[in-house]
């Protein structure tokens, strides 16, 4: 709306800005007088004075107060209308809510089962490493190294020996893939059917292991060498196991078994909710 | 329901004005001087078709070209002009038009405004647009005139310094380039201005941002993004003109300066560019695959914090195009990352549309038609795009024909596609008149058939090590049998084109009359006359949630409760 | 059956939105932020790189007086808004030709220094990448505050003959945005180019 | 690596070269007449080959499944005819099911970004071995010339030119070429596909890249950065030889131009008609830098950058006016009458 105009106030006919011809002459003359300089200086010249007539016109249109034009109104009656006026709904059980509020599967459950899943994967591994290798470093190292690739060939003993950017780089990585995982098992927990800790905890592990274990090859074949499934898997079912635990925790209350699967996924439609509220309905 | 008039019903003179025959100087001259917001959006639309059509010859001049080894259609010199002048015009005069015809033209509608937030500054805009792409083509005839194509722009869209020096780019053929791109730069912001003026100071009562529909939202994100983006390409031709018309030494290798830095400022202009560029293609899938799938728009927060966030990754992984130039390791693995990155926001994207036509009831009028194949080619593009982001295979494809097929699947199969169906979906908002869906289903089938003839076949030249930029390749390549596919493609292309054309035309005068909502929608620009009366809307709209029309149209199951 | 007004029963609630003049100019300063880092980027980057002097070690003088010049300008122009904004019309008025007094007294600086820099010093624009650099951001920067000046010397003239009315003070604090911008880029031009730089 | 990812990898390949069949030719191990990158001699070519299966497994996976998807939405929620013309129901958005295709993406982007940034580690900051074979390639409008330093025979530099030669490496013994990428004037790019990844030439920023060809013969590929008006007839060729007969090449280049008295005309139109200008022939006068060396120009199989076979008409005719062959090549037409040409194509002849 222009700014004489206040909202819902009517007139006969409207002001409009004025068409004018002041645009385009300034318009020209900027073109014309970059144009000189692949052309004659006497174009640049003839722009520069279009410009000027141009950037004079324009600002006596505005000032001191714009110039308008009046347009007459023709009012119409727009109907606003559709043939389509039934709305299928969802159908959903009676007695169930039906626009689930967020806070039900509260996306911070997701961050707080990832690191505490996080936190439960160090044991197994720091115990792997004094087992198998005498050295906590090297399951640290291990993790680190996949992302230090310029780590070339390193020996047993290499990995085995504490280095700080290891541990950096071991740190960032670990973190961000509990937070990320634990946010993936927040929201997917609530969608699976039973058993959501069988199937998050231990299953989904499982299966990430194997999909790892295959990629690993290709990631980082020489740290693929060095790496023991076997603990590997355990410390990720430990995350599993604690991260689905945990999130679980956060909504038992809240997820009912018998809830169909649209509204475990936190589907948000109106159709739900005009099945609640049976009397609006036409 | 209760039948709410307009309360001045009766206090206002109902005749409609005196119908009178204009002459065609005064129409003529309505449409220069005119600073209605509307017509300014058609004539960037007709100025973009008008390219469009310049730049589809090109490149159907450079397909003859290549369409056999060793052809001696047209010379290297006019084949480098041809090239460069290509991708100049389909990128500057073509598509940023494009953002402006759709962001004028729909926003003040969508928004409940009576016109744009400035005006004569958007006239203003839109000539500097036009008159900098008219000058660009003077460089046909200037210089020694027609006969080698007088002094068109011949080093390439990227313009890499030093090859744009005086010592090697003699002439003026640079200096067009440059100064006309400085020209339509200007255009470029103050209608980048003018949208998010518009957008943030013009919006109707009740519509809070969260409550514009996401079209707008998208076209806001652009006007905005539009201001940093094209501004590094003006300062460093702005550098360019410093080193070839006062001798400075930016870019001279000679003296010190630096090659690389030229492609630095490129592409910190270059990439966002693209995502200038395809952001109103996904304003208009958002629009027409909720229109056309009977559903609202899946996830509305998240599409416009994607939109947010692609905007915002996109300006740090300009250096992506440049993996070959000699950078750092640690330099190569960032903007791995970073462009990986932008994959995510434009996954939602895709996902969020999906689930959009998820459990909705799709019609396959010619606009969805279009907007299904963008949703395919979209995908494709995106994933040939994380495989050129994976720098050490970027080595081998960078500058090779599956870059040029990547990014045709964006340029023409997002892009273009989605023009087309913005353009069957507004034709009858803007004209009155539907446009004819026995064309249209012919163009979209042609169009598509002829597309992935071109682009899908291209990529496979690449694998061959068929660079870009070539105006002739040996015979012992075995790259010949695919470029022959590859510009019969282009020729089937350019017949679907023509049939749009005549589409266009034909539908403006004999189409069958639209009415004020033929697609049956959901946002404002729907709730006045087709075509808009000057004003738009005889009284201030008022609206309560981002699908007004939904809300009027459902009185017992409106969006507003749910908001 | 409906027609606009879209909803009939909306409660009557203010709805304020920003003014569009500012709007605007906020996008014209994100604009121009844009191609003033470019410039001082590549200047940054060029730093030690000519192969060839004067050096800015030996011909640059930090123009102190100029800078004190153009960021006190900022504060005299604020005061002219306050004094618009109070309907304060000739207060408004001293302030705002002092603003342009100190502006020009900036520009007559940095014409001195490149007098001296081009007949004395023997720098232009093409004799190395300092000169090419040095001459691009600081002329840019000057280019704005000529148009500044041009923009305020105007309106100043309209003050003069008494069409500035209080109702125009949100116009004129437009431009003091602009006017704000410039002298807040000369902050980064001058650690730049002197400080850093040099 | 797993059998099951082999698999995987074999029908990927398949699925590639069928498609590439189309085009009329079947993938076989060492040089080929189609640069191909799915066709690699060489350990960094090799090491993107594998790289780049990985990738395409990842995409077609994603294409698959998102593909798939689109097919059954338009397919299953089709506007069907007979339709109740009643609205589907609405709904606005699931914050669980958007988290997830959120998250999974990342995941899929960790994992591609750790394997991306190994290989690029891996392959450009590959420590090189004493053995190495340094060279320095230099880029010009538009032809290439490679210099070997301190090449042991006669303690200098010698330069070939187009025509790249290298020892044939082992994974025994590897004698990588290790090469130095300059620009006398624009930017080019170093692409030979089957060898290695395109690294550019650029003014004013040295450049280095790294081959070690595992099979013998001539390998092709061309400028990939646009450089001018013959950009695209700045063609690569790159000769891997065995180790005796790339000492035995090594020894010739070594040597100063012949000079056979029966020919002193054509160097006297060679040294009088500017040609000596742009072109050197080392031992005599003629030191120019601007064009290729010609010292050894009969060794080469072509001319031109690889546009034409070095045969005594080409010659002669590139000599007359090189545009007619290469438009817009910076050689100019030297206006000679037949004789010269004749003398001077004489002379060329015997620089062996």
């Amino acid at each position: 709306m222009n700014e004489q105009q206040k909202p819902g106030s009517h007139t006969e006919t409207i002001h409009l800005p004025a068409p004018t011809a002041w645009p385009i002459v300034l318009a020209f003359g900027s073109t014309l007088l970059f144009a000189g300089l692949v052309t004659s200086p006497w174009i640049s010249v003839l722009g520069g004075i279009l410009m000027v007539c141009g950037a004079v016109g324009w600002f006596r249109l505005v000032l001191p107060h714009e110039v308008h034009e009046d347009i007459p109104v023709v009012v119409e009656h727009i109907p606003i209308e559709t043939t389509r006026r039934e709305v299928e709904r969802i159908v959903i059980p009676e007695g169930d809510r039906a626009h689930l509020p967020v806070e039900t599967y509260p996306i911070i459950s997701g961050i707080k089962g990832g690191l505490a899943g996080g936190v439960a994967m160090i044991p197994p591994a720091l115990l792997y490493g004094l087992i198998a290798q005498h050295s906590i470093w090297y399951p640290v190292n291990l993790l680190g190294g996949a992302g230090v690739a310029n780590w070339r060939n390193p020996t047993t003993a290499d990995i085995a020996a504490f280095h700080w950017q290891g541990l950096l780089v071991a740190n960032v990585i670990h973190w961000t893939a509990c937070v990320l995982v634990g946010l993936l098992y927040g929201a997917m927990l609530p969608m699976l059917p039973r058993r959501p800790i069988l199937l998050g905890g231990v299953i989904a592990p499982v299966l990430w292991t194997g999909m790892l274990h295959s990629v690993m090859g290709v990631v980082n074949p020489v740290l693929d060498e060095h790496i023991a499934w076997g603990w590997f898997l355990i410390s990720q079912v430990c995350f599993g196991v604690v991260a689905g635990v945990v999130v679980a925790r956060q909504e038992r209350i809240r997820t009912t078994q018998s809830l169909p699967f649209l509204m475990r996924m936190g589907i948000e439609t109106p159709g739900l909710v005009q099945e609640h509220k049976e009397d609006d309905r036409k | 329901m209760a039948d709410q008039t307009l309360p001045i019903h009766g206090a206002l003179d109902l005749t409609p004005p005196r119908e009178r025959e204009h002459t065609l100087l005064e129409t003529l001259h309505s449409w220069v001087t005119t600073v209605d917001h509307k017509k300014l959006g058609l004539m960037y639309m007709m100025m973009s078709i008008f390219f469009l059509l310049v730049g589809g010859a090109e490149a159907i001049f450079i397909r003859i070209q290549l369409a056999v080894p060793n052809n001696h259609f047209v010379s290297p010199q006019t084949f480098n002009r041809l090239f460069t002048m290509h991708g100049t015009t389909m990128v500057f005069l073509v598509g940023m038009p494009l953002v402006f015809a759709w962001a004028n033209y729909i926003v003040p509608l969508q928004i409940g405004a009576r016109d744009m937030a400035f005006p004569r500054l958007n006239a203003f805009s839109f000539w500097l647009t036009l008159f900098g792409g008219l000058f660009l083509y003077y460089s046909f005839i200037g210089g020694p005139g027609l006969y080698g194509t007088g002094s068109a722009p011949d080093v390439t869209w990227w313009a890499y310094a030093p090859l744009t020096l005086k010592a090697f780019s003699p002439g003026h053929a640079t200096d067009y380039w440059a100064l006309a791109l400085i020209v339509t730069g200007f255009g470029t912001i103050g209608g980048g201005i003018n949208i998010i003026a518009t957008v943030i100071s013009m919006r109707c009562k009740g519509m809070t941002l969260m409550r514009m529909p996401l079209f707008s939202w998208v076209m806001f994100v652009d006007g905005a993004f539009v201001l940093i983006v094209i501004t590094p390409l003006t300062a460093s031709q702005v550098m360019l003109l410093i080193d070839r018309y006062l001798g400075g030494h930016f870019f001279d290798t000679q003296a010190g300066g630096s090659a690389t830095v030229w492609m630095h400022f490129f592409w910190i202009f270059g990439h966002p560019e693209v995502y200038v560029l395809v952001f109103p293609a996904f304003a208009i899938a958002s629009e027409v695959i909720q229109v056309f799938s009977r559903k609202a728009l899946f996830g509305y927060p998240a599409m416009v914090a994607a939109i947010i966030g692609i905007a915002f990754v996109s300006v740090s992984v300009w250096a992506h195009h440049m993996f070959t130039i000699g950078m750092t390791s640690a330099g190569n693995a960032f903007f791995v990352l970073s462009t990986e990155l932008v994959g995510i926001p434009t996954g939602i994207k895709i996902f969020n549309w999906l689930a959009t036509m998820w459990g909705g009831k799709i019609r396959f009028a010619t606009p969805m038609l279009f907007a299904i194949a963008f949703l395919f080619q979209f995908l494709c593009a995106g994933l040939t795009g994380i495989m050129l982001s994976i720098a050490p295979w970027n080595w081998q494809l960078h500058g090779s024909y599956f870059v040029i097929a990547h990014f045709h699947y964006i340029l023409v199969g997002a892009i273009v596609f989605m023009v087309f169906s913005g353009i069957y979906y507004w034709f009858p908002k803007a004209t009155g008149r539907m446009m004819s869906e026995t064309l249209g289903k012919w163009h979209f089938w042609l169009f598509f058939i002829g597309f992935h003839l071109t682009f899908d076949t291209m990529h496979f030249v690449g694998f061959e090590g068929m660079p870009r930029w070539i105006y002739t390749y040996p015979a012992d390549r075995g790259w010949q049998n695919i470029n022959l596919v590859v510009s019969i493609g282009g020729l089937i292309q350019g017949i679907a084109v023509l049939i749009f054309a005549y589409n266009l035309i034909s539908s403006l005068f004999k189409g069958k009359i639209a009415g004020n909502d033929p697609w049956d929608a959901w946002t404002l620009e729907w709730a006045t006359t087709s075509p808009p009366p000057v004003y738009n809307f005889a009284t201030d709209p008022v609206v309560r949630s981002w699908r007004p029309l939904w809300d009027l149209k459902h009185p017992e199951n409106p969006d507003w409760k749910y908001d | 059956m409906n027609a606009i007004p879209l909803v009939a029963t909306s409660p009557e609630q203010e709805w304020h939105l920003p003014y569009k003049g500012r709007i605007g100019m906020y996008g014209l300063i994100i604009a121009e932020s844009a191609i003033f880092t470019i410039f001082v980027i590549a200047y940054i980057y060029y730093i030690g790189k000519s192969l060839y002097g004067p050096t800015p070690q030996q011909v640059l003088d930090v123009p102190i007086v100029n800078t004190i010049c153009l960021l006190s300008s900022s504060i005299t122009i604020f005061l002219s808004e306050r004094a618009i904004e109070r309907n304060n019309l000739k207060t408004f008025g001293l302030w705002w030709a002092a603003t342009i007094a100190l502006g020009a007294i900036f520009l007559i600086g940095t014409g001195i220094e490149w007098h001296k820099l081009i007949y004395h010093d023997g720098l232009t624009i093409s004799t190395n990448l300092f000169g090419t650099t040095f001459y691009s951001l600081v002329g840019l920067h000057a280019t704005h505050v000529v148009v500044g000046l041009i923009m305020l010397t105007i309106v100043l003239l309209f003050t003069l003959t008494g069409h500035v009315k209080h109702e125009h003070s949100e116009r004129v604090q437009v431009l003091a945005l602009y006017w704000h911008f410039v002298d807040a880029v000369w902050v980064v031009v001058f650690t730049v180019v002197y400080i850093v730089g040099r | 690596m797993l059998p099951k990812w082999l698999r995987v990898e074999r029908i990927a390949r398949l699925a590639v070269f069928s498609a590439l069949a189309l085009s009329g030719h079947a993938m076989a191990e060492g040089p080929q007449a189609t640069p191909s990158i799915f066709a690699p001699a060489s350990t960094p070519a090799t090491q993107i080959y594998h790289l780049s299966f990985f990738i395409l497994e990842i995409t077609a996976a994603i294409f698959v499944a998102v593909a798939g998807l689109l097919t059954y939405v338009i397919i299953r929620y089709r506007a069907r005819t007979g339709d109740d013309e009643s609205e589907p129901a609405q709904v606005y958005g699931s914050n669980q099911v958007e988290l997830a295709w959120t998250v999974i993406p990342i995941l899929i982007v960790v994992v591609l970004f750790l394997t991306t940034a190994r290989v690029i580690f891996a392959i450009q900051d590959a420590p090189m071995p004493t053995a190495a074979l340094e060279v320095t390639a230099v880029g010009h409008q538009f032809w290439w010339e490679y210099r070997y330093p301190k090449q042991g025979l006669v303690g200098q530099d010698f330069v070939a030119v187009n025509e790249l030669h290298v020892p044939l490496s082992s994974t025994d013994h590897p004698t990588p070429t290790y090469i130095k990428l300059l620009s006398a004037d624009v930017d080019h790019s170093f692409w030979v596909p089957q060898l290695a990844g395109k690294t550019d030439l650029i003014p004013n920023h040295p450049n280095d890249t790294w081959i070690d060809p595992l099979q013998s013969g001539l390998y092709v590929g061309q400028c990939a950065q646009f450089c001018g008006v013959q950009h695209a007839n700045m063609l690569l060729r790159v000769y891997v030889d065995t180790p005796e007969q790339f000492a035995a090449w090594l020894a010739n280049q070594a040597k100063p131009g012949i000079q056979d008295p029966s020919v002193v005309a054509g160097r006297h139109v060679f040294e009088t008609q500017a040609c000596m200008n742009c072109h050197a022939v080392q031992g005599t006068a003629a030191t120019g830098r601007f064009g290729p060396d010609l010292t050894h120009l009969m060794s080469r199989d072509t001319l031109a950058s690889g546009m034409i076979p070095n045969t005594r008409d080409n010659l002669r005719q590139w000599i007359k006016d090189p545009n007619t062959i290469k438009p817009g090549c910076l050689m100019p037409a030297m206006q000679l009458s037949e004789d010269q040409l004749d003398q001077v194509t004489n002379y060329l002849e015997t620089l062996k």
